[in-house]
């Protein structure tokens, strides 16, 4: 960054249309496959930033995951409940939402911009992983931190990936035809019947869990 | 011309702004979604430039994390969406109130 | 006498209901006279213990007893610190008397299990609370027993049960939120700086780190607590609709127990920690305690529930224990803790009563009762000899607690005492003008024929009164159990203000009555000696009121 | 020595636990006996005692018999104990001697009550409270016997609860005397705020540091406690209500013992008196007030018992015009011959009223001398002495009283002696329309459908009485009671007719006087008079009786008429009663209630729960922002972040 070329100034000033433009895509466009695609266009555009800033390793994961998986996600969810119908962008019942939002929008802009404009950025104490730069590839130095210093975070991010299918597998499951319900054991009722409990909402049979 | 970190917070800024404000104002809660992901990519972007700015893998590393746990946000969040539409044949966030005061 | 030295006596008296109430919850429905049995065993083993300790206490110590102290939450300063000194002692005891009572007096109408439950864990908060050492742990305890109060209430009560304990609980829930603020406050500034956090009154007291205008904030931050709890005139109006309301056994706790966890806590927080700030304040209280006396005694009067006319009672009557407090003499003080005791025996077995006559003519209303006695004369005999204990009638506990207080008063702050007697006056109008209304002339209606006491409320009454007489006539044991500790708080004020005790309040009766008994011979020899010692009293109590705790601490 | 005295009290209430704990067991008449023999027992005590006593010196018998500590806090300590001297003493032989025989006069007039045991358990627990209180050796143990008897005199009254005239009679007796207490019980705290004891022997030997305001607020505020308990102007008006109770409890408590405990009190703080001569005026003209009014009222009285209250009140009056003149000595006298004869009195009263089956009212009496005799010889002797006929005992008693008041202040002689008149007036009106003139019980309604006064009293007793049995053989004529009763009435009446003898003005003869001066030492004024003055003054006193039976005579006999002067406003006496009704009980009562209905459940209760519906009301208005949409929450968020950023922004940029 000491010494930008103009290649980068041009590489920045291309990527930053390619992602603004895909994120007014995103908000504006009324079809929600259109907004999806607008949204890999700003999801490039990140992963051409993230080269810039020779995050090299990131960015192949930004196409890879999210370009590749999340948004491939989303449409597959369009496509399954068939919502690619057009939502009325110009209409909004809620009052003032609309001028408030877009004005807290200008105002958070200004004050982001006001505070890189008018302030030092860096503060702390630098390095405290380890220097991104250097000797290795970006890859190896970013393996090196995760495996080494992160290792029970990313462990728990694989545990937390597990789950996240689980419990996509468990919300996303059609409930199995309705069952005509056993009449309960007596002595339940003898044993749970408090007042409170007889206002509850009956306990879903689905979320049994199966094993 | 010089291109300091400045300018990548400022772009990330913008973006995240868009996100927020797409997240108010639309109510297709897919697109909604959309716009969680736009202000997620912000951070991830700031995250990046601050690694480069203080020459710090663990910027890098965290985005790495937000990766990961936006997929997985993604994953739940989609099959709630799903499970909703099955119960209530519809994606309008404006349809779910049932916590009106 | 009756137990080891190093037996933790007072953590298994706060211990034994709250398991006995875990052991009820465990035990099926269907078996009530277990539940009933289990609940009145574990009852009784308090009563016995506290009784034991009671017998235990060294009389002559002024200090706190029976210390059991453990950390507990180390990085805020709070400990698990129970003792016992002469202010709570009786208060235990009069608790571990009065629970077994109201659990196997009153019959139970529903849902035993519960009942009997929330009765042990509000017999743990309530003695928890009198043993507290601790200013978080008594803060714990004291928020305690509005639960099972709450429930019981609303549970087991009548008509207008929910609203009665929504009052309770709210009203008492506003005032403790000031003692909360306050106690942190007073925390904060005692640590500030210097020394450790710490919860222990003890500690605190000895500090004494707040003064001035922050210290009277504080004061009446935990007043209002308190006062709340007393209830002091103008914060009284849940008291009526939550004895009105509650069960006979609520009411008998409510009444007898609960309370005085008010007027406790103004002694035992109010005093120890704020002395000079309770000396500048006086006045107001004291006058609000007259305006209560007062003001209870005329409304008790135009009362048509009988029930609500006992609660009035007990405003006025909280209203010469609040007077007693802020008199500063050591009649007044003592008089004040005995008769905290009192009226939990005599307004605890005034409910009793009002409780057996609900039973058998299913009302309240005194315009609707009459003539009880031809049928009921043992009854009646028993409400009359409450009644005049009630009333103040000498030779009858009321009296003596009473009388120490008011003059007690009298010495230090004439006028009030002065207005205050005109209380003992409109007690005896409103209590005897209902005796005669639901008493006397002739039975009609439904009140013809019905049955005297039976051999269970005999045996229920028959405790209090034996206590009633007993300690009108021979308070002497519990007087002797008192008085240091409240010659100790006395000396602890006046270690810490300009406030002196009038000599005729401390001890100059005392030299005056050894003299003219005769005993001027050995008095002669005894006198320089006698001198020295008090001296020598006051200037310990001066330099540390901390260290007064020369007690048995068990560990 | 002396340890007899501690059964003088003892068996009183040995005499109560037992009955207590017998219950309906001991039955009737075996409660009476118990009773009356505990109580019998008390009276040998106290004359052991007191002729132990009579073997010491006159300054060395006063003694103290300690028992318990009974209260200590701080420098607050009571130590219970007996003061024997001669004061308590002649208190308690009376009040043993008569309560003896009001006792077994009791078990006849009782006999057939549904609570007869009941009776005699409270007859007992009172004679044990009235020797509390005159044998207390401090202010306190005074007052717990004060107390006591009060509490007694409640539940006696009130004895025949059924009736609601009985049961508020009790009531009013005790809540008028709580008044009184008031003052005692003040009293009581500036005696211990200035000598820091309330022993009378730590207090009274020390009476020179006294300020005299001090002294005459303790002994006015003692006063005020006496004016209640001995019923004196303002506060007699429980008194004559009282006579709801059965007659041996009006001729014991109401008659020769309670009411006397204020002149007992007053005698036994003489000391303190002495240093206040406003104090003594005061007392003095209240006291002779008192006598006047009582007496007035009694002329207009038809209840035989009403008319035997009022003069209670007027002679207890004239017991305070001597302890008001210094005459303490004259005001113990008045009281031991007052208890003799007005015992007599009242328990005459009872045997008529039982004779006659509960009628109370003279106007349906008369000739009642054949058919009663010992009642109506023992009644006479009675009346002459109350009248003040020499030598029966109240000529002497009450000439000494007028001697000393004339000392004091000749207006109050005058005051005193036409209250002798009037007293002579009416109880000869009494005597002339009960035994004499024609048998009027013959055409007189039946008891319960009497209107006046006590008239409806004793239906219940009566129907008892006849359903029991006890009386069975009650018929038309009236009859003499049994032994039991006329015992009583002979005893007393030989003492009504020779208690002068106690205390003679002849030198020597002054028993009493010699007897008592050491109690009061100094404060004891001595009349100097020469003989001759002192005769006329005795002279006017017995002339003043003899005129008034002489007019009672004229009218009642000679004139056979059964109405005199008898204004309404006499009747009501004076209409106290309703003043205090219209002053005192209204604005109590409305003042009561708005507290109650205002104050409390629209000024207290409104305030909070005003605030209960400020806060829903602000609840209200808060949970329309509540609207479910999540879009809207989430604004909300983005405000919030936006407002967190600009202040980021804002310490930035400074």
């Amino acid at each position: 960054m000491l010494a930008a070329t103009k290649v980068d100034v041009a590489v920045f000033g291309a990527s930053a249309v390619i992602v603004l433009a895909g994120a007014i895509g995103v908000v504006i466009s009324a079809n929600p496959v259109h907004a999806a695609l607008s949204l890999v266009m700003t999801l490039f555009g990140v992963a051409v930033l993230f080269v810039a800033q020779e995050a090299h390793f990131l960015a192949a994961v930004q196409v890879i995951v999210y370009a590749g998986a999340i948004v491939v996600l989303f449409l597959f969810v369009i496509m399954l409940l068939g919502v690619d119908r057009r939502e009325n962008v110009a209409r909004e019942e809620l009052r003032g939402q609309r001028p408030i939002a877009f004005l807290l929008g200008i105002a958070t802009i200004a004050e982001f911009v006001l505070l890189t404009r008018g302030t030092s950025w860096v503060t702390g104490a630098e390095s405290v992983v380890g220097p991104a730069s250097g000797p290795g590839a970006n890859v190896e130095t970013l393996a090196r931190s995760l495996f080494t210093r992160y290792l029970l975070a990313f462990e728990i991010t694989s545990v937390l990936l597990v789950i996240a299918v689980v419990g996509a597998v468990v919300l996303a499951r059609r409930p199995p035809p309705e069952r005509p319900e056993e009449p309960e054991p007596l002595a339940v009722p003898e044993r749970l019947h408090t007042p409170q409990l007889d206002d509850a909402a009956p306990v879903p049979a689905t979320e049994v869990p199966a094993p | 011309m010089t291109l300091d970190g400045g300018w990548y917070l400022t772009l990330a800024a913008v973006l995240f702004t868009i996100g927020a404000v797409g997240l108010l104002v639309r109510r297709n809660v897919l697109v909604m979604f959309m716009c969680v992901e736009l202000m997620l990519n912000a951070v991830n972007l700031t995250f990046v430039t601050f690694a480069r700015m203080l020459d710090d893998i663990g910027g890098q590393a965290l985005v790495f994390f937000v990766l990961v746990v936006a997929a997985a946000e993604v994953v739940v969040g989609l099959g709630i969406i799903v499970s909703i539409f099955r119960r209530r044949g519809g994606t309008t966030a404006d349809d779910l109130h049932l916590l009106k005061g | 006498m009756g137990v080891g030295s190093d037996f933790p006596i007072l953590s298994t008296i706060v211990a034994v209901p709250v398991l006995a109430a875990v052991v009820v919850a465990l035990l099926p429905r269907s078996r009530p006279d277990l539940i009933r049995n289990v609940g009145l065993a574990a009852s009784l083993a308090v009563g016995v213990l506290t009784v034991v300790l009671a017998i235990d206490f060294e009389a002559g110590v002024p200090g706190y007893q029976f210390v059991s102290e453990h950390r507990w939450i180390e990085d805020f300063g709070i400990s698990w610190i129970l003792g016992v000194d002469g202010i709570s002692l009786f208060l235990v005891v009069l608790s571990g008397v009065l629970f077994p009572i109201a659990l196997y007096g009153p019959k139970v109408h529903k849902d035993l299990k519960s009942y009997v439950a929330w009765m042990l864990v509000l017999e743990a908060g309530c003695i928890g609370s009198f043993l507290s050492l601790d200013l978080f742990l008594f803060f714990l305890f004291f928020e305690i027993t509005l639960v099972p109060m709450y429930f019981i209430i609303g549970g087991w009560g009548y008509e207008n049960r929910v609203y009665a304990s929504v009052k309770f609980f709210l009203y008492t829930l506003f005032g403790s939120a000031f003692m909360l603020v306050g106690m942190l406050a007073l925390v904060y500034l005692s640590a500030k700086g210097r020394a450790p956090v710490t919860f222990d009154i003890r500690e605190l007291a000895d500090r004494g780190a707040v003064a001035g205008n922050t210290a009277r904030w504080i004061f009446l931050a935990f007043v209002a607590a308190f006062a709340v709890k007393v209830p002091l005139f103008p914060v009284h109006t849940w008291l009526p609709d939550a004895h009105t309301e509650a069960p006979t056994a609520g009411s008998v706790i409510l009444a007898g127990v609960l309370l005085k966890l008010g007027t406790y806590g103004i002694v035992r927080f109010g005093l120890t920690l704020f002395p000079q700030a309770a000396v500048d304040l006086a006045p107001l209280l004291l006058t609000l305690a007259v305006i209560g006396i007062i003001y209870g005694a005329l409304v008790a009067t135009v009362q048509k529930d009988l029930k609500r006319l006992v609660a009035y009672s007990s405003v006025a009557h909280l209203g010469f224990i609040v007077l007693g407090t802020f008199a500063f003499t050591n009649q007044g003080l003592s008089g004040s803790v005995l008769q905290m005791v009192n009226h939990g025996l005599s307004t605890g077995a005034l409910f009793l009563l009002v409780g057996m006559i609900y039973e058998r003519r299913h009302t309240r209303q005194i315009a609707e009762l009459n003539g009880l006695q031809k049928s009921m004369p043992l009854l009646a005999a028993v409400f009359t000899v409450v009644m005049l204990s009630s009333i103040g009638l000498p030779g009858l506990n009321g009296f003596v607690g009473e009388f120490l207080i008011l003059i007690g008063t009298f010495v230090t702050h004439r006028w009030w005492a002065v207005v205050a007697t005109v209380g003992v006056i409109l007690a005896a109008l409103y209590l005897l003008w209902a005796y005669q209304r639901v008493f006397h002339g002739t039975p009609t209606g439904d009140n013809v024929g019905l049955p005297d006491m039976t051999r269970r409320e005999k045996t229920v009454m028959a405790p209090l009164v034996v206590l009633i007489v007993f300690l009108g006539v021979y308070p002497k044991p519990v007087l002797d159990r008192i008085d240091p500790s409240v010659d100790r708080l006395i000396d602890h004020v006046e270690s810490r203000t300009d406030y002196r005790q009038p000599p005729v309040a401390a001890d100059l009766g005392r030299n005056v009555r050894a003299a003219e008994r005769g005993i001027a011979a050995q008095r002669a020899a005894r006198e320089a000696e006698g001198h020295q010692d008090a001296g020598e009293d006051h200037g310990g109590a001066g330099e540390g009121g901390g260290e007064g705790e020369h007690g048995r601490v068990d560990e | 020595m002396l340890d007899v005295a501690y059964l003088i009290p003892a068996l009183p209430l040995a005499g109560f636990v037992v009955l207590v704990c017998l219950g309906r067991r001991a039955g009737d008449p075996g409660a009476g006996w118990v009773a009356t023999s505990a109580i019998g027992l008390a009276f040998l005590s106290s004359f052991i005692a007191y002729v132990q006593l009579l073997g010491k010196d006159g300054e060395a018998r006063a003694v103290v018999k300690p028992i318990f500590t009974w209260i200590r806090a701080g420098g607050f300590e009571v130590e219970a104990g007996l003061l024997v001297d001669q004061l308590s003493l002649t208190m308690a032989l009376f009040v043993t001697g008569v309560g003896t025989l009001i006792h077994l006069y009791s078990i006849g007039y009782m006999k057939g009550d549904e609570r007869f045991p009941r009776f005699f358990v409270y007859l007992n627990l009172f004679a044990f409270s009235m020797l509390v209180l005159v044998l207390g050796d401090s202010f306190l143990l005074t007052f717990l016997g004060w107390e006591g008897v009060g509490a007694c005199s409640y539940l006696l009254v009130s004895f025949w609860f059924e009736r609601n005239s009985a049961a508020s009679a009790g009531k009013k007796a005790f809540v008028v005397n709580r008044v009184g207490d008031f003052g005692f019980m003040l009293a009581m705290f500036l005696v211990f705020a200035t000598f820091g004891t309330l022993d009378y022997q730590g207090v009274l030997s020390r009476v020179d540091v006294l300020t005299a305001t001090t002294a005459t607020a303790i002994a006015l505020l003692l006063f005020v406690g006496a004016c209640g308990k001995s019923a004196q102007l303002p506060l007699f008006v429980w008194l004559p209500d009282a006579m709801e109770g059965p007659t041996p409890v009006s001729a014991l408590i109401h008659a020769a013992t309670m009411v006397t405990a204020g002149v007992y009190l007053m005698a036994r703080v003489s000391p303190i008196l002495a240093l206040s001569e406003e104090a003594l005026t005061v007392i003095a003209v209240v006291g002779a007030l008192t006598a006047f009014f009582a007496a007035t009222v009694a002329c207009a009285q038809n209840d035989i018992k009403r008319v035997l209250a009022y003069s209670t009140v007027s002679q207890l009056g004239y017991m305070f015009l001597a302890v008001g003149s210094g005459a303490y000595v004259a005001a113990v006298f008045h009281m031991v011959t007052h208890a003799f004869f007005k015992a007599l009195l009242f328990l005459g009263a009872g045997s008529v009223i039982h004779g006659l089956h509960d009628q109370q009212d003279m106007k349906h009496m008369g000739a009642l001398r054949r058919l009663m005799p010992v009642t109506a010889v023992t009644f006479i002797i009675g009346w002459l002495a109350i009248a003040g006929v020499p030598p029966f005992a109240g000529f002497w008693s009450k000439d000494d009283i007028l001697l000393a008041a004339y000392d004091k202040s000749p207006l109050l002689w005058g005051v005193g002696v036409v209250t002798a008149l009037l007293t002579a007036y009416y109880m000869s009106r009494q005597v002339f329309l009960v035994f004499y003139g024609g048998e009027r019980w013959r055409k007189a309604p039946t008891a319960g459908a009497h209107a006046g006064g006590g008239g409806a009293a004793h239906d219940a007793k009566h129907a008892d009485d006849a359903g029991t049995g006890g009386h069975g053989a009650h018929g038309d004529a009236p009859h003499e009671g049994p032994w039991v009763m006329t015992l009583p009435l002979v005893v007393l009446a030989s003492l009504a007719a020779l208690g002068g003898l106690l205390n003679l003005p002849f030198g020597e003869s002054a028993r009493l006087e010699h007897w008592l001066e050491p109690v009061f030492g100094e404060a004891l004024r001595h009349v100097e008079a020469s003989s001759a003055h002192k005769q006329a003054l005795a002279a006017a006193a017995g002339g003043a009786a003899l005129v008034g039976i002489a007019i009672a005579y004229g009218i009642f006999i000679r004139g056979r008429r059964t109405t005199a002067f008898e204004p309404p406003v006499l009747q009501r006496a004076w209409g106290i009663d309703a003043l205090y009704s219209a002053l005192i009980e209204k604005p109590g009562h409305a003042l009561s209630t708005f507290a109650a209905r205002v104050v409390d459940a629209r000024v207290i209760d409104g305030a909070v729960n005003g605030v209960a519906s400020l806060v829903r009301a602000g609840g209200g208005q808060l949970r329309k922002v509540q609207t479910g949409y999540v879009r809207n929450y989430a604004l909300g968020v983005a405000f919030g972040a936006t407002v967190l950023l600009g202040l980021v922004v804002m310490r930035a940029g400074a």
